[in-house]
């Protein structure tokens, strides 16, 4: 019943997605039609329809599986669809940003500068059927409609990508996220085509009920591992992302890190907890380690970009790195039959998941605001906003507190768990856990340090400090419409913060569908918390083990704060004189003297350079006598690209190349060739007996 | 069998031979006159066909062949080269020798794959498919090493002197007749061709840039 | 005898037509007329999906050929109404004039006519003669401009297809002889029915050499390297009708040819298995093509490669065989019919409009002309096989099922279908998006053809109807 | 209950009285180390009340994140101070989080103060902020390789736990422990700004770090930042007394409260003795430091495979 109201609603927003085309249409060459709020309809009813989606499936989390077919695609195969709980935590996810997405780009459209207020021909076609592909994949239940909404999903948020179409970049960085999504739906039909066998039987519930040899199940693991990571951003995969994220208009940026890289984790643990059988030991350390690796190089990537949405978008790859450490973690006890600590660390992953869709898309939609307000998104224009995009900068610094795995937000119980999963490893019987997974540990410490620094920067340099441009100086806060969903969404970085105990209840039902057992009952709502417990606090192995009270730890604060302003009132004088910056007795007016976001991250980039970046340095000294300024300048260049990228673009060039004169020779030898091949095949058949 | 399949056997090996002796050819008036041999010597292995098979429409087809083959393509042909005044050597690539060579191994190849031919199969088709074939493969070759469009039109024909040889030789074979006269339309296509468009080497050229000149993809 | 008289009518309605366009002079009447006799053409094939004359030593129809037939009218249909938008522009510019027109619109009609008979024929040499016919008319209208470069591409088909025909004849002569023995003398030795009847008897050897013959005959025809040289050529310098024709219908046509021998080939126990060389073949070509996207310049010599490249796959798909190889490979072909001429008629309007087939004069279509730019995107995003349309589907079953047999050759598949992909879109983002290059000519012609295509790609994307997939399973069920 | 809620009062109240009271005793033994006279132990109290007593001057563009941030910064540190067991383990908040949430809150707290030193838009707040934010991107594994370490050995991370563990004679001398303790002392010399990783006795330095923050703050503001910071340090000290020397936390209030008094005394000593020994670093150095924290951290970790024979 509630599968096929959901499949309902996605059906309407395909045909929201057409009436978006007629509207389009109408308003021929993308040309704005008068308001700056065209497209606010279709808005309103996506939101409508993903709101009531994310409802339904949060009711559902605990209910039993649902099946439905629908007499689609090849009629053989049909398209199955499956609602249980694994698909509709992660429908809530998808729906709960699609959701509040919308109503953010009610708001955004009407803004100043917004993203696609001046193209809104070129998202409205495309930004529903997005929403629905994201939702058909969660839901589908058999390869081929499952692989048909992945790609539907590119696809859609590829048009999106190219809203800007006009800056080369944007064009680039399109080509380069579309064939890295064609790539990563490659890899899941070669994956999904081991899982079938022979037969073609291409249902989930064959794959489950089959029981491939073991070399099947490990290819079946890699292949699934690189095609959803291609899609989730590990590294080396990654780097279509921070190209094609900050491409699109804020919403859809959003929505492509915040919701569409969950949905490729959602692939890693159907595939590698539901579809195949029980993993071994191996594949889990490998999860383990690329999501260590890539934890660390997004954040130190995010680190050095000035471009808000680039950065975002990075820490995105870093997020990424941090679930799937949970994911492998889960693996790895889960084939050493540690079903408690399995679930400690899935559970992790997931709350992991929720808190990134969350914060991720409050941080897309910030930026979106300030590059609504100021038509800029590089950090280096920014400056002092905080003075007049008030709610806007508030909401974006709990999501970088959040972000920042800062308690009492939801961030740091997600990273504190998977702490706590990480803690119990060295309990492993084997050696390669044992190293490994402490080992991680320090990368997911490092991150998260980093990532602290990196949004220190983000948000002091766009929304601290003076005006480094006349647009930060004169900006002006944002649509309502707009800071309606970054309020909602900083809520709710507050309250899974500390209430986890309610999101890990939650998420039992998921655990349970995955890896067999739960987490210990937490005190998920005051009517069924157990005796004893406080409200707010989370128990993941044993009292004695270790705690967190989310909702004391803020109770604390609040009365710590209190009592320390009271204190200081009582005590202190009351006197308060705004002055000129005393800097050290060397107040500078120009803004130019601030760190600027190069500079702020400067430090690390010495340390880590070295090791991860290519750093091309050019020093210009003007010669003596001369009064203009030296300069210095670094050029970032990414060795993964090098190492990955580069050379099979180069091979394809060189081939191509190779291969190009092919088309400018001669009748004769054209002849030649087919005499070749005559005589060949003729051969063959003469020396095969 | 006996004297008629000793006849039949011969004329086939007459083709191969002419074949080879095309092969050999890099002077346009010797090629053209071998030419007319080979369109005879198959004008008369259909004919020796048509009688031994008593079928009549393959004396049509040695009719056909014998005038379009043996007289008006190579009388064509002649007039195309006086009227375009193509130069009268051919050149050739690999030159004459290894290219001999390569003659004698697609005799050889045919030989070797159509040995396994069991001997259900009559001993005249047996005999006469192998060697069409070598006919065929020659008729390839010298397209493929003639750089000139006479010399190419030489090789098609020769090639297809050798698939009428195979359809002469399987016995009751239908439609032989406007089988041969659709491909004879074919080859007068395409004289006509060079003749219309003036295609002087454009089957092929020394120098390639001046080739590509023609390539849409360089406009 | 009502469905004997339709197929009558399918031979009947292109040839007199061919004759009586012949006789016409006014173009805007005969453009009419040509889109009238392949409507009604359509029309008469339609009637076979509900009765089907009985095989008979001329004709025959089954379910293998039918698939061919109802898309070789339905496609012959549309590209006549999208050529009569075309030609009209065509004489604005000069490049094309009334008495061109009216060779043209005989020729058009001659091709499809050629086409059905080939489609349709019991006889192999008939079925070779028909090709033969369909390719010298489009050999006539591949030169119609009478530039440079479209005689010499009309050159090369031609020398080139008149060597593969060539070859063709001596495989189907082959074929011929090593029915002799079994079936006898006359006629008989030439009718499918009867071929696939006694197939157990023939020789496998002479089978053996008449496939590869076959094999490189037709398969000059459906573009696979290496003898594909003439096709990028003749696709790019002729009219755009001709150019979608050729790749929407010509190819299938020759494949179809090749298929009736594989399922000979299949029938006959001691010959050799015709599935590697075709997916060699088929590999071949397909990563060739990919690779030479690259480099492409003019905007119909890419999207010639891109069919070689999907031949390519097509014929993959038929080597790997199987009930799901054959599937996929039906499916894919009619699906690659539909939309790369879709494609081709996009791309002639925006040749048109552009007033060059240079690809570096060309950008921000999506911008400059919304409706053709995205209808373009819409094709390439099709061709590339994503979904929501129907090559999604065939490359779906392509992958999966060969994967599942032979990991490898799925793996090579997946390289060329990548490399193809990244080219075309490389190429797309450059035509369709960014800034606005070149002129921006208005488009006129009617754009129903193009959308008729694609909403089929679309709806074979999302649903294809049980009767349409048993009628494939038949027909695959043939192929073995 | 009621006890463990008075002791959790007591502690609170003291580690506030207490922290200028330590960072005064750091400057005498430094002072009287240097042969000068320096200045009383309570002048870190006199200070306070003086800061208190001024009218506060801030820039004219600091938000109200400049304004809220010491109050936070001092609250979050509290929080952290009073779930660490000082001179009782019976605390009513020790179960509000362990050894990572205490990492955390501190992190918290840093976070603010680095926000608080860009708000003005001054390159000295920028240069103070992003070395902060450095050295912590180092100093944070290194203390998770700690938690690791004694998470291993006394089967969890919280204090209360970790300290029975030690007190229990199934701890013994370990060498991995003596990693931790090095690590760890390491880690809250660079977490508190102490030579050699920054000098809380400079000023208009190109070097300092903690200092270049606080620079726009002054009155109340500053005596708040200046609170925290003096809590922080008795803080680390508490840990690690905790930790590593937990003798007499489990024996009683008052036995305890002279145990932990006796234990900051030293350690106020210690550090004295230390800082005058030793030289500040260069900014570059500072993560070769904290990264040899780090291994160590990872080394006690192997040892303790290796001792338990794993």
């Amino acid at each position: 019943m509630i599968l096929s109201a959901l499949l309902a609603g996605i059906l309407i927003l395909v045909v929201l997605g057409l009436a978006g085309a007629i509207d389009a249409v109408r308003a021929p060459g993308g040309a704005p039609r008068g308001a700056a709020g065209q497209g606010a309809w279709l808005y309103a009813a996506a939101a409508s329809i993903t709101g009531v989606s994310a409802l339904l499936s949060l009711a559902s989390l605990a209910a039993p599986p649902e099946t439905l077919v629908l007499p689609l695609g090849l009629p053989w195969i049909g398209w199955h669809f499956r609602l249980d709980a694994l698909s509709a935590f992660f429908l809530f996810v998808v729906d709960l940003g699609a959701a509040s997405a919308s109503v953010f780009a009610i708001g955004y459209g009407r803004a100043r500068h917004g993203g696609h207020a001046d193209e809104p021909g070129r998202v409205l076609p495309f930004y529903p059927v997005f929403l629905a592909g994201l939702g058909l994949v969660v839901l589908a239940d058999d390869a081929f409609s499952f692989l048909f909404a992945w790609e539907l999903m590119s696809l859609a948020s590829w048009a999106l990508v190219l809203v800007r179409h006009r800056d080369p970049e944007s064009v680039r960085a399109g080509t380069v996220y579309l064939l890295m999504a064609v790539l990563s739906g490659f890899l899941l039909l070669l994956c999904f085509g081991l899982l079938a066998g022979p037969a073609g039987s291409y249902g989930f519930a064959a794959m489950r009920a089959a029981h491939p040899a073991a070399a099947t199940v490990a290819l079946a693991l890699v292949l699934a591992l690189l095609g959803t990571g291609a899609k989730a951003g590990l590294v080396p995969l990654h780097a279509w992302l921070p190209l094609a994220h900050p491409a699109a208009p804020s919403h859809v940026s959003a929505l492509m890190s915040g919701v569409m890289t969950k949905v490729a984790v959602y692939a890693f643990l159907r595939i590698a907890f539901d579809l195949i059988g029980p993993p071994s030991a191996w594949s889990g350390l490998v999860v383990l380690a690329v999501g260590g690796l890539t934890a660390v190089l997004g954040v130190l990537y995010a680190l050095m970009q000035h471009d808000l949405k680039r950065l975002l978008a990075y820490h995105t790859v870093e997020n990424i790195g941090i679930i799937f450490i949970g994911i492998g973690l889960a693996m790895v006890f889960r084939a050493g039959g540690e079903g408690a600590a399995a679930a400690l660390a899935l559970t992790a992953a997931l709350f992991h998941v929720f808190n990134h869709a969350v914060f991720k898309s409050l941080l897309f939609f910030g930026s979106g605001a300030v590059e609504a307000a100021t038509g800029e998104r590089d950090m280096e224009c920014q400056g002092g906003l905080i003075h007049r995009m008030r709610t806007t900068s508030f909401c974006f610094l709990i999501g970088c507190a959040a972000i920042s795995a800062l308690p009492p937000l939801n961030g740091f119980v997600s990273e504190w768990l998977t702490f706590q999963a990480i803690l119990l490893g060295p309990a492993l019987p084997d050696w390669g856990p044992k190293l490994l997974i402490p080992a991680d540990g320090a990368l997911l410490a490092l991150a998260a340090a980093l990532a602290a620094a990196c949004f220190v920067k983000a948000f002091g340099i766009t929304f601290l400090g003076r005006p480094r441009s006349a647009a930060a100086a004169v900006a002006a806060e944002t649509d309502r419409l707009a800071l309606a969903p970054m309020l909602l969404l900083s809520g709710l970085c507050l309250f899974a913060g500390v209430f986890p105990g309610a999101v890990i209840d939650a998420l039992a039902p998921v655990s349970r569908a995955l890896v067999g057992a739960t987490m210990p009952v937490q005190g998920l709502l005051p009517w069924h918390s157990p005796p004893g417990v406080p409200l707010g606090a989370i128990v993941p192995v044993a009292a004695a083990r270790s705690s967190y009270d989310g909702l004391a730890i803020l109770l604390l604060i609040g009365a710590v704060t209190t009592l320390a302003a009271l204190g200081a009132r009582r005590l202190a004088s009351h006197a308060l004189r705004r002055a000129p910056a005393w800097d050290c007795g060397f107040p500078d007016q120009s803004p130019a003297t601030q760190y600027t976001a190069q500079s702020f991250a400067e430090p690390i980039r010495r340390t880590f350079g070295p090791l991860v970046f290519g750093v091309a340095s050019t020093i210009r000294v003007p010669p003596p006598g001369s009064t203009a300024p030296a300069r210095i300048e670094h050029v970032l260049h990414d060795r993964l690209w090098e190492i990955f990228y580069a050379p099979p673009a180069a091979l394809v060039r060189r081939l191509a190349d190779a291969l190009n004169p092919l088309q400018f020779l001669t009748i004769r030898r054209y002849l030649a060739f087919v005499f070749a091949a005559l005589v060949l095949l003729l051969l063959v058949l003469a020396l095969t007996p | 069998m006996g004297f008629s399949f000793d006849i039949a056997h011969l004329l086939a090996g007459l083709m191969v031979l002419t074949s080879l002796l095309l092969l050999y050819q890099d002077r346009i008036g010797a090629l053209l006159n071998v030419l007319r041999l080979h369109g005879l010597v198959l004008a008369l292995a259909l004919a020796w066909q048509a009688h031994l098979q008593s079928a009549s429409d393959l004396f049509l087809a040695a009719t056909i062949a014998l005038v379009v083959k043996a007289l008006v393509i190579p009388g064509a042909l002649e007039r195309l080269v006086e009227r375009l005044a193509i130069h009268r050597l051919i050149e050739t690539v690999g030159g004459i020798g290894p290219t001999m060579l390569g003659g004698i191994a697609l005799v050889a190849l045919s030989l070797r794959v159509m040995l396994p031919i069991t001997a259900a199969a009559d001993a005249v088709s047996r005999q006469d498919i192998a060697l069409a074939l070598s006919v065929v493969l020659i008729g390839l070759l010298i397209m493929v090493t003639r750089r000139n469009a006479v010399g190419q039109v030489a090789g098609f024909l020769s090639l297809d002197n050798g698939i009428d040889l195979a359809a002469g030789g399987a016995r009751g074979m239908p439609l032989v007749v406007e089988l041969s006269v659709a491909v004879s339309v074919l080859i007068a296509f395409i004289v006509i061709g060079i003749f219309l468009f003036r295609i002087r080497e454009r089957f092929d050229t020394v120098d390639l840039a001046a080739l590509e000149e023609f390539r849409g993809e360089r406009r | 005898m009502i469905a004997l008289g339709a197929l009558i009518a399918v031979l009947a309605v292109p040839l007199g037509g061919a004759a009586l366009l012949a006789l016409l002079a006014d173009y805007r009447l005969t453009a009419r007329l040509n889109i009238l006799f392949s409507l009604v053409a359509f029309l008469f094939s339609l009637s076979f999906l509900f009765r089907r004359p009985p095989p008979g030593p001329l004709f025959m129809i089954d379910d293998l050929n039918v698939v061919f037939i109802v898309l070789n009218t339905f496609v012959g249909f549309t590209t006549s109404l999208f050529s009569a938008g075309y030609i009209g522009h065509e004489l604005e510019t000069g490049r094309l004039t009334p008495a061109t027109l009216r060779f043209y619109h005989a020729m058009y009609q001659l091709m499809l006519f050629g086409m059905n008979l080939a489609l349709v024929a019991a006889n192999i040499g008939v079925m070779w003669a028909a090709v033969e016919l369909a390719t010298l008319s489009t050999v006539m209208m591949v030169g119609i401009y009478r530039t440079h470069e479209a005689i010499e591409a009309a050159w090369k088909y031609f020398i080139l297809g008149s060597v593969g025909i060539a070859l063709a004849l001596f495989g189907t002569i082959l074929v011929y002889l090593a029915a002799r023995p079994v079936v006898g003398e006359g006629n008989a030795g030439m009718i499918w029915t009867v071929l696939l009847a006694h197939a157990r008897g023939f020789d496998p050897a002479l089978l053996d050499t008449a496939f590869v013959f076959l094999l490189l005959g037709y398969g000059t025809k459906v573009g696979l390297v290496p003898m594909h040289a003439w096709l990028p050529d003749a696709h790019a310098e002729g009219p755009t009708p001709i150019s979608a024709v050729l790749s929407g219908l010509l190819l299938n046509v020759a494949l179809y040819a090749l298929l009736r021998f594989k399922i000979l080939l299949a029938a006959c126990p001691g010959a050799i298995a015709p599935g590697p060389l075709m997916v060699a073949l088929g590999l071949v070509s397909a990563l060739l093509a990919a690779f030479m996207l690259y480099r492409r310049r003019d905007i119909k010599r890419l999207f010639a490669y891109s069919s070689i490249e999907q031949m390519g796959i097509i014929v993959f798909a038929f080597g790997m065989a199987g009930p799901l190889g054959n599937l996929a490979g039906l499916l894919q072909m009619a699906m690659h019919s539909l939309t790369k001429s879709a494609i081709f008629f996009s791309v002639g309007h925006v040749a048109q409009a552009k007033g060059t087939q240079r690809m570096e004069e060309m950008g921000g279509l999506t911008e400059s002309h919304p409706l053709l730019g995205w209808t373009l995107v819409a094709g390439v995003v099709a061709i590339a096989g994503l979904p929501p349309f129907g090559i999604f589907t065939s490359e779906f079953l392509v992958v999966s099922s060969s994967f599942a047999r032979v990991p490898l050759l799925a793996a090579a598949v997946v390289l060329a279908l990548l490399v193809a992909f990244g080219a075309l879109f490389v190429r797309l983002g450059g035509i369709a998006f960014g800034p606005v290059r070149g002129e921006v000519g208005p488009v006129r012609a009617s754009s129903f053809p193009i959308f008729a295509h694609l909403l089929l790609v679309l709806a074979a994307g999302l649903w294809l109807p049980p009767p349409l997939i048993s009628w494939f399973r038949h027909a695959a069920a043939l192929l073995g | 209950m009621i006890r463990a809620t008075l002791i959790q009062a007591l502690q609170m109240a003291l580690v506030l009285l207490l922290a200028p009271g330590l960072v005064g005793l750091v400057r005498a033994v430094k002072a009287r180390l240097m042969r000068r006279r320096g200045p009383p132990v309570i002048q870190p109290y006199r200070a306070l009340r003086r800061l208190l007593a001024k009218e506060a001057v801030i820039a004219d563009n600091a938000s109200w994140l400049f304004r809220t941030a010491p109050y936070l910064i001092l609250a979050l540190t509290w929080a952290a101070a009073s779930v660490v067991p000082t001179f009782s383990t019976d605390l009513a908040f020790a179960r509000l989080g362990d050894l990572i949430v205490i990492t955390a809150l501190l992190g918290a707290a840093r976070f603010l103060l680095a926000l608080a030193g860009l708000d003005i838009g001054t390159s000295f707040g920028g240069i103070g902020a992003s070395r902060e934010v450095f050295f912590a991107s180092f100093a944070e594994p290194a203390m998770l390789m700690i938690v690791v370490t004694l998470a291993i050995l006394a089967g969890s991370t919280e204090l209360t736990s970790i300290a029975a563990f030690m007190l229990s004679p199934a701890a013994g001398l370990r060498v991995s422990a003596a990693l931790a303790l090095v690590s760890l002392v390491i880690v809250a010399l660079a977490e508190n700004g102490r030579i050699p990783v920054d000098n809380p006795a400079t000023h208009l330095e190109l070097t300092m770090v903690h200092e270049a923050m606080v620079l726009e703050y002054s009155a109340r503001h500053l005596a708040m930042i200046e609170l925290a910071a003096a809590l922080q340090l008795l803080l680390m000290i508490s840990v690690i007394a905790c930790i590593f020397f937990p003798f007499g936390l489990g024996s009683g209030v008052l036995l305890g409260l002279a145990a932990w008094l006796a234990k900051l005394g030293a350690a106020g000593v210690l550090l004295g003795i230390f800082e005058v020994s030793i030289a500040k670093m260069r900014v570059f150095r500072v993560p070769e430091l904290i990264g040899g924290a780090l291994m160590l951290g990872l080394l006690g970790t192997l040892l303790l495979y290796v001792s338990r024979g794993l």
